[in-house]
């Protein structure tokens, strides 16, 4: 299962449904918002995506999990739009038979997710100054 | 040809507009698609070289060809997560 | 935080408690009851502690998980007494500044768990047996 | 010297108690009460072997000298998570 969505996110909803009596480990990962970059003060982060290619890269990216940990679930949801600090802008929920399988498994879907998926965040910075987050390109505050 | 290209984030944000239109040949390839957009929009003449594009919401290499049926984006680089 | 409880487990709750703003990076193990050891079907587990020492070790390994990973916090609890297949018996949450310390400092602090921790749980199988999972030891279905 | 001995999960069992007492000499070490508790409950003499001994909530090496006021307690492998 994966989802972009507007509203908080339910992950305790989404761990739950990944739970299987042939699955002893879950390994959920939150990512949520910072208040420190370096050493510039956050205050929010807006979220936005190029919606149809990301909901897209994230099936492929459920699909290539499953394919290398066959026996159980897993689901994703990453948040757009604005985020104060400490909300939760994207988890995953897998579930593996054992821990090891599980660690790995979620491991590898956020970093995926990361590295793939069409979202970007843009900074809204203490002085009330914004910037998109492209990392290798060079910053300039906007 | 005229192709529409989707713009997102910082090349949005330069672009004033979420997407733009430029003309290019038949057989364009997606490198010379580069060219062509740093020609209309010299302001995203720096950030161009770091964009991924993504035709069809597949990313696709700079000898791609276009067709004039691509749904066409640039994808500058991503932070989500 | 480190708890035993016989009551089912607030995962929830227990996420939620080590959210900080300076952590951009939660991961929460669950393990579960599985249906299956090996061949063998399994209805229910019975979790059984020496109490004391287990709170002990258990602290011992939120201390060390903390001196490893200083910026973030932990929380564990385990669950005693009857469970049946799918609920769940140990939560571990812990957040990080950054995703791959998280997963880390989860990963080291349910290991160490299961290594050190005085509880042990008995397999109710299908036909009606019981038997104490002792790692190691020759089973003798009881 | 007179110590009791908590026991847990299959030791429990075994021994149909939750905590034995034993006789052992003055500067009994753990190996010496490991000795002790297979004479006093033979059934728990296969077990003994993998089980690790607690004093006072630690665990022990065999070398450890017990002393009266110790809380004893024989630790069957772990199974907990």
């Amino acid at each position: 299962m994966i989802q972009l969505t507007r509203e908080p996110i339910d992950y305790h909803e989404l761990t739950e449904k990944v739970i299987r009596p042939s699955c002893g480990a879950v390994v959920t990962f939150l990512g949520t918002v910072r208040d420190l970059t370096g050493d510039e003060v956050t205050v929010a982060l807006d979220y936005e995506a190029y919606g149809s290619m990301a909901e897209k890269k994230m099936a492929e990216i459920e699909a290539d999990t499953r394919a290398r940990w066959p026996d159980g679930e897993i689901a994703m949801v990453h948040r757009l739009g604005h985020l104060n600090v400490g909300e939760v802008s994207v988890a995953v929920a897998v579930s593996c038979p054992h821990r090891a399988q599980a660690f790995d498994a979620c491991r590898h879907a956020i970093d995926r997710l990361k590295e793939l998926v069409p979202i970007w965040k843009k900074e809204n910075w203490a002085d009330g100054k914004t910037e998109w987050v492209h990392p290798g390109s060079v910053a300039t505050p906007g | 040809m005229i192709v529409r290209v989707r713009l997102f984030a910082r090349c949005r944000d330069l672009a004033g507009a979420d997407s733009v239109v430029v003309e290019v040949d038949e057989a364009c390839r997606v490198s010379d698609l580069r060219l062509a957009l740093g020609d209309k929009l010299p302001a995203l003449r720096e950030l161009l070289p770091k964009c991924a594009v993504a035709l069809n919401e597949e990313f696709a290499k700079d000898d791609a060809v276009l067709s004039i049926t691509d749904e066409i984006a640039m994808i500058p680089p991503v932070s989500g997560g």
